[in-house]
């Protein structure tokens, strides 16, 4: 028996995507209201060969790889850190969640102008400070610097899920461990990690939905330059939807983007196995 | 009770607007008007996808002259005509008119307009002994630049945009281009990128910002620069007129005694070396509200305005470069010292001739086809992209030249259907 | 392999005084069980002994060396703790190389000392299994051989068996008895299972609220009990304990008969009141009107070889006697209770024992 | 005491300082954006940064005055809250659907619905236009709700898929044995049991809806415009903005933040989407 | 309360049978105990039986009506689950007012039955408390108060007391032997543990994998076992099984030794291989060859009252005997075993029973 419920769901997430499928098969510019017609594949060709296409989907990839990897790596360690009760550790953790709480936008507003801005920026004054010259963090680093704001927003959900998963550890298993002669960092590599498996995979999970489809943080600060350095998928997609009102491509961009999320999808799972539907 | 929905960008003139048109208000009881304030980008992509798709949303908008005359002609707009007598449509600029018009049909009254101007600090040239001549070429701008800049002290010699856009550093390029003699598109659409005035001026761009431009110019616009200027990390500066008020401003600028004006730089020629935008109101030919929209738009782009201007924030803060009444005002002219060197960037802008070679396109820094927002904006993230030395000048305006060539085609630009 | 001091050991939580003054010695090849209700501290000294909590104060001496102060890697003890706390994610090998591989010790050391193991508890086909996909009594055996293969100084077992249900962990018993006698290990075992108690230790420590009630042989325990707290400890169904007056050389029950008191009784003053206890082995059922005691048959539970009859006796309480398996009795009749002369404990009015029955 | 305590005190120590230090790095943007916002622009923008200045209230004042900011709070506290509230609605009975009655495709449904999720809005925003425009709903309240429940879905789902999938079957069970009906099986039991899990939902989706930008900017003029709007309205104008900027950032951020701070506990026990026992 | 009528049932889950073919018959006021090895089918049985799964054939009958396509909740019967499955986000007095809640009964009688329920199971102080707040005894009581509250006309217990310890398991068993006298109800309880089974039951039904191995009264399945399943399932120790071969008038044990054979045990052909079946009670310990059999004593578990001495007899396997507390026999002595005549059972060579030793 599936539930009405789920019909529902699925009625409900499928009008988009039909919608999509059908506008990617048309020739429709928003700017051309008369000139509306099939086309057939031809969307998804002008698609393939926009120039940008492949550095989009390299650095799609790219971003969502290098900020998983941040958010993974510093949220396990983080998370880590502050498992331990101490003075202030409610605070602590509130002050950790606090990016998840900021709007895109605002955070990459702020960081681009208050923190990363090369000539009135915080961190331009702490080179100036430690007598180093000031990085130009979106002309020298633009990738980067987008990594580095969107691992900032994403570092707290990590961070949340790892100290809610540390929370039901087995703390016999870790007495065993150090009555077995294990250290610190021996509990850690061979208990905590291991207990951490699907944490980490529900993390790597969620996170990959949001990641490839960041586009407010680029769209703020750089603009997909300078170059094609930070154009993503969604943000090429955007130059075709609301730069050219080219309805059709971008709904063939949009369908490509699906489409790889799909292909990230089953290499995700097939990386961390079936630990997400199954108990 | 009329409601009108006005769309409008983020400046400080069309804030001054919305903190005016409480006066409005109060004169006209049964009109309320709620506004939609966004930046600049933001805007024009929502006030396309409302427009395009008939989606009735707004009864105000406030567009550019590269909308007006396209929207206009796709009678997305409502044709401006039999306006009052008190309005004094000749005392608008014939340049500014003609870029809001189709075949001298009017589809926009302008609330101001801009040209570009050099922008320089007159106590950094004191004290360099320099001099900065009323029309620079852009070759003795970088001999001054390279003379200026001093990053050690916070001082860089030239900042320029350099943020992908084609609105904010294709805007620059385009008239640094007309200047070295190049244009977009010959007569029959063929984009000329790969063009040897091309290649020279952007890698003059491209290697006078570089060494003397503030770090990462490639992520400043307007705004940022403005900010540098005003934070007095600049030298010289390029840019729109309207910046004049701001740089002034005492409230906002640290050198705002020490800011001289001079015309944007030529190089081979003047032609085209200096820009013409325009913001205007229009009225959306899905707004059901038609009247009440045409009686706001006709007040907040009145003479009377301009005076409400001038006695709320002083004068020198008159919506600029619309009206040749404004600067026939002996007061505002004495206040503004920017003033005369903004008139005549506008009076010489002609968007009918932006190049010496013959083009087929209207517009100084752009031209109205629906596709050049596309082309113009790939053009300026590859020329952002070299200015970041990413990419070599060359490469990128080759590759540039295909993807134009190929958008154009896309459009129908050659074919023969 | 090891033996082990206890001296004034105390331990407190914040204000909560958990371990009051504890002194132990645990013998070399000895099988030491701690025994006590739940929450008397049990779990608290294995682990002060394990090294997993600071003592407040007090020292434990391992050989006559002081380990008050070493961090439990350094102590060279094993436990097993009650959730078996096996590495999940590891297969069994692993979990029970895991100690010897930190300690760097030689893969094929490391290899023959855990095929050795396996052999022993028979583990050897789960070796390359998870936690997850073994039964309760083979996480058992696993963490067992975990303990086993370190060759620890003293093996510490935290209620090992209570996860198991009653078949297994007779099983178990027996399988942990006959370790003991294969390794000659000094062994610490926790739990509050008397059985087990009685089947495995060489010596019993009762414990309650923190203090040793007493501590000697399982026989000793349950024979010669210093105090009422023990003697109802021990042993199901529990003794019986009976008021009663000592008046010269007879005990007055305080539902009115009289039974000769045991000669060593010491005399005290006339009139003393003292309790006696009696277990369900120690009495048997007479006719009505023919026992020491008369009562009404409350419940019979017959468990196929032995029956126990629960007895109500007016004002004196209610009585277990044990039978045979096939007992003849009926629910609700009247029935008399014999009480062996001098086959019952004595207790003073403070529940300390005054006197045991002599064994025959 | 012991040479050990001591080690372990003062390892304690550390560990509390570098929490410390790591919690204030993390949180030094958004403290900055605060301080900013009670600069002049001057102020904000000048370098070295002013540490110590005389806080204004300026450019709140003038955001009060430029925007009804009360009328953008309530929209967006409309919109994510009933966002929320339609969504649940929706996800409780597939989720029950998916757990309790679970077929071959279960898993294939759920991953299909995650990968919904990856559509990129820009590549469906013309679409969604028209049918809104047709609607009549542009610029409403509702769909903006219905748009956000939609995004929200997928994730809301599985969260409480895998919240129900850890409840033991037993009560539900019983619950059946007194004599339950299916809704009030799901009602009386079911939901009341799963509250913590629903909860965490919920915040999530609040907190997502809350944060939602793209579709808000582009579905909204003036009627049902959320904080999010107005901070666009705030974003890169001409002159200097900073200090404004992070004036309207903090009034946009402040409620979700504090709800967020607020409800700390909760997601940290309740953000698990079944990876914890 | 009602009567219970079981015919030819089955349960399949996929292609996997599980119960295969039951037929059975629970007598108004029975206490019917299922009994048997984890996994024979127990749970699903009762589960048919409360209907929270479908039957797959076959027959269930409430007082003569067929109730087998009926939901759970129109067949009137409570279930106390292993697990108690208390709802968690409600009071105790919540939990117990809930059916009758959703059957919109009066809220006062609705009061005044979980006020009389609660007196009964001495809950009156916890009522107020949510589940989280009890011990297990305390919930295990929740959760047959709600059954109780209900009226039911069956109570179904799935290993209501598995989850408890030792001793509360002792006491709650008490109880519900208890409750069932007091409220004369039809209850079917399923365990794997034959001291429950065999202490609670009117009727116990012993499974092996789907099927019925024997059904009766404890005594009877203790006494009287069909076949050596139930006789090794019953008893602790074990019953312990000696193979023979029968000769005329003797058995010859395989270790070469011959017993005289009940007179009453069928003869069938000469030399047929038996197996002879005897309980440790029905064994006693002798002096070193002067016992029936003889071999050496392997452990010895003293329990306090009695003791167990596990033998090995060479060629015959392990033997258990029953003595008493204070038994004197050492580890690894020899010893001999005494056997009484007709004091044992014999089964034929496919287990099933053919000679049961008289009651005496
Ligand atoms: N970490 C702790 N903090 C505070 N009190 C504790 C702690 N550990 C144990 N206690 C308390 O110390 C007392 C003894 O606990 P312990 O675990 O040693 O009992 P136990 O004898 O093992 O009981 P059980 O048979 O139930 O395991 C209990 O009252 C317990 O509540
Ligand atoms: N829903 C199910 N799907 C498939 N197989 C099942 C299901 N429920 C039970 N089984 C199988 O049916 C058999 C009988 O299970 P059941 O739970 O009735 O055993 P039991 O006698 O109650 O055992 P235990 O004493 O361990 O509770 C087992 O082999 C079990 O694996
Ligand atoms: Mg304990
Ligand atoms: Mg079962």
């Amino acid at each position: 028996m599936v539930s009405p419920a789920v019909l529902m769901l699925f009625v409900w997430m499928i009008v988009p995507l039909a919608m999509t499928v059908y506008f990617s098969t048309q020739y429709y510019n928003l700017l051309y209201p008369g000139k509306t017609s099939f086309v057939g594949l031809e969307n998804f060709a002008y698609f393939f060969t926009y120039p940008s296409f492949l550095t989009s989907v390299v650095n799609t990839l790219l971003l969502v790889g290098s900020v998983l990897a941040i958010t993974v790596v510093f949220g396990v360690l983080i998370s880590v850190l502050v498992d331990a009760p101490f003075r202030g550790q409610g605070i602590v953790r509130m002050l950790l969640i606090s990016p998840f709480f900021i709007m895109p936008t605002v955070s990459a507003l702020v960081w681009k102008n208050l923190l990363m801005n090369p000539v009135s920026g915080f961190f331009a004054w702490l080179s100036i400070s430690l007598g180093m010259t000031p990085v130009n963090w979106f002309s020298d680093w633009p990738l980067l610097s987008i990594i580095l704001i969107v691992a900032w927003e994403w570092l707290p959900f990590a961070v949340l899920i790892f100290i809610t998963a540390l929370q039901s550890m087995n703390q016999e298993q870790k007495e065993a461990a150090q009555m077995d002669g294990a250290n610190a960092l021996a509990v850690f590599r061979y208990l905590t990690l291991p207990h951490l498996a699907r944490p980490i995979a529900v993390v790597v999970m969620v996170e990959s939905i949001f990641l490839l489809n960041i586009f407010a943080e680029i769209f703020t600060t750089t603009s997909g330059g300078p170059g094609d350095a930070t154009t993503n998928l969604p943000f090429l997609i955007f130059t075709q939807a609301l730069l050219e009102f080219d309805v059709g491509a971008a709904s063939a961009g949009g369908l490509v983007a699906v489409v790889l999320a799909n292909v990230v999808a089953y290499f995700l799972i097939r990386l961390i196995g079936k630990s997400l539907t199954e108990a | 009770q009329t409601f009108l929905t006005i769309g409008t960008v983020n400046n400080g003139d069309m804030v001054r607007m919305q903190l005016l048109a409480k006066e409005y208000e109060a004169k006209h009881p049964d009109v309320r008007l709620n506004w939609v304030v966004l930046d600049e980008n933001t805007l024009r992509q929502r006030l396309t996808t409302d427009i395009t798709t008939n989606g009735g949303q707004f009864d105000v908008i406030t567009i550019g002259a590269y909308e007006a005359p396209m929207w206009g002609r796709q009678n997305w707009l409502t044709e401006l005509k039999n306006l009052p007598a008190s309005y004094g449509v000749d005392d608008l600029m014939p340049n500014v008119r003609k870029q809001l018009s189709v075949d001298g049909r009017l589809y926009a009254v302008p609330f101001y307009s801009e040209g570009s101007i050099t922008y320089y600090r007159t106590d950094l040239f004191a004290a360099k002994q320099l001099t900065m001549p009323e029309e620079p070429t852009w070759e003795q701008i970088r001999g001054f630049a390279e003379k200026l800049h001093d990053p050690s002290r916070g001082i860089y010699g030239i900042c320029l945009r350099g943020k992908a856009g084609w609105g904010e550093n294709m805007a620059l390029v385009t008239t640094m281009v007309n200047a070295f003699g190049g244009r977009w598109f010959d007569e029959r659409w063929e984009p000329e990128i790969d063009s040897p005035e091309w290649h020279k001026a952007v890698n003059f761009y491209v290697d006078m910002l570089s060494k003397f431009g503030p770090p990462g110019p490639s992520s400043n616009g307007f705004n940022e620069n403005l900010a540098l200027f005003n934070a007095g990390k600049c030298g010289m500066w390029v840019d729109a007129s309207v910046a004049g008020a701001f740089v002034t401003d005492r409230t906002q600028s640290q050198v705002p005694d020490k800011a001289g004006f001079a015309k944007a730089p030529r190089q081979v020629t003047a032609k085209g070396s200096s820009w013409l935008w325009t913001w205007a109101l229009a009225i959306p030919a899905s707004s059901r509200k038609q009247e009440a929209a045409l009686d706001f738009i006709l007040w907040a782009t009145s003479q009377e305005y301009g005076g409400l201007v001038a006695q709320r924030y002083g004068i020198s803060a008159m919506p600029p470069g619309t009206r040749l009444s404004t600067y026939a005002n002996q007061a505002y002219l004495e206040a503004t010292p920017f003033a005369k060197v903004t008139q005549e960037a506008i009076l010489t802008a002609d968007p009918t001739s932006p190049s010496i070679k013959p083009v087929p396109y209207v517009g100084v820094q752009f031209a109205t086809i629906p596709e050049f927002q596309a082309v113009a904006s790939l053009v300026g993230r590859q020329i952002s992209g070299a200015l970041a030395g990413n990419t070599q000048v060359d490469k990128i305006l080759h590759t540039s030249q295909g993807a134009v060539r190929r958008t154009m085609k896309r459009a129908g630009y050659y074919d023969p259907k | 392999m090891a033996t082990l001091d206890i001296r004034s050991l105390t331990k407190s939580f914040g204000d909560t005084r958990v371990i009051k003054g504890v002194d132990l010695r645990v013998e070399d090849h000895e099988f030491c069980v701690f025994l006590g209700p739940s929450g008397c501290g049990k779990s608290t000294l294995l682990r002060l002994i394990a090294g997993l909590e600071d003592a407040t104060t007090g020292e434990i001496l391992l050989d006559g060396k002081p380990i008050t102060d070493l961090p439990p890697a350094r102590r060279n003890l094993a436990m097993v703790f009650q959730s078996y706390a096996l590495y999940p994610h590891m297969t069994v090998r692993q979990n029970m190389s895991f100690a010897l591989d930190l300690a760097k010790v030689e893969p094929s050391v490391i290899e023959e000392k855990v095929q050795r193991t396996a052999r022993i508890l028979e583990l050897e086909p789960l070796l390359d299994r998870k936690p997850a996909a073994l039964s309760g009594g083979q996480r058992q055996r696993v963490a067992i051989g975990r303990a086993i293969v370190r060759e620890p100084r003293i093996f510490l077992f935290d209620e090992p068996l209570s996860n198991l249900d009653a078949s297994l962990r007779a099983q178990m018993r027996l399988e942990i008895a006959r370790l003991h006698q294969e390794f000659k290990a000094t062994m610490i075992y926790v739990t509050h299972d008397q059985v087990e108690a009685m089947t495995l230790a060489n010596k019993v420590v009762l414990f309650n609220g923190g203090n040793i009630e007493q501590q000697g042989s399982p026989q000793e325990l349950y024979h010669r009990p210093v105090n009422r707290f023990v003697a109802a400890f021990l042993g199901t169904p529990q003794m019986a304990f009976l008021e009663a007056t000592q008046q010269g050389n007879a005990l007055v029950l305080a539902s009115g008969q009289s039974i000769p008191a045991p000669a060593s009784l010491p005399a005290g003053q006339p009139g003393r009141r003292v309790t006696i206890g009696v277990r369900p082995e120690q009495l048997s059922l007479a006719p009505a009107s023919q026992g020491t005691l008369e009562g009404r048959i409350d419940v019979i539970e017959r468990l196929g070889s032995d029956a126990y009859v629960y007895l109500n006796v007016p004002n004196l309480g209610r009585l277990t006697v044990r039978g045979p398996g096939d007992l003849a009795a009926t629910q609700g009749a009247a029935a008399g209770v014999q009480l062996q002369p001098n086959g019952f404990h004595v207790f003073d009015a403070d529940g300390v024992a005054i006197y045991h029955p002599q064994p025959a | 005491m012991s040479k050990q305590k001591q080690r372990r005190r003062t390892l304690e120590t550390l560990r509390a300082v570098a929490s410390w230090l790591v919690a204030l790095i993390i949180f030094f943007p958004i403290l900055w954006m605060m301080l900013t916002s009670f600069k002049t622009e001057l102020g904000a923008f000048s370098m070295p940064p002013e540490f110590l200045f005389t806080p204004t209230l300026e450019n709140y004042r003038e955001i009060m005055e430029r925007s009804d900011y009360m009328h953008f709070a309530w929209n967006s506290l409309l919109t994510s809250g009933g966002s929320t509230i339609l969504g649940m609605l929706v996800a409780v009975p597939a989720a029950y659907g998916f757990a309790f009655h679970p077929s071959l495709r279960t898993r294939g449904t759920l991953m299909w619905m995650l990968s919904t999720k990856m559509l990129p809005g820009v590549g469906v925003l013309v679409p969604i236009y028209l049918i809104a425009r047709n609607l009549g709903l542009l610029d409403s309240r509702i769909l903006l709700i219905v748009i956000f429940a939609l995004i929200n879905l997928p994730i809301m789902v599985w969260m409480i898929y895998t919240y129900f999938r850890d409840i033991p079957r037993d009560i539900l069970e019983a619950a059946r044995m007194d004599g339950a009906t299916t809704f009030q099986e799901i009602r009386r039991v079911l939901l009341p049991v799963s509250r913590g899990g629903l909860a965490s939902t919920a915040l999530l989706a609040l907190i997502l809806s809350w944060n939602e930008a793209f579709w808000s900017l582009n579905l909204t003029t003036t009627n049902a415009a959320p904080l999010s709007a107005l901070v666009a309205s705030f974003a890169s104008p001409e002159g200097l903005f900073w200090a404004k900027l992070s004036a309207v950032s903090t009034l946009a951020c402040a409620p979700i933040l504090v709800l967020g701070w607020g409800s700390q506990k909760q997601l940290v026990r309740g953000l698990t989407f079944g990876a914890v026992k």
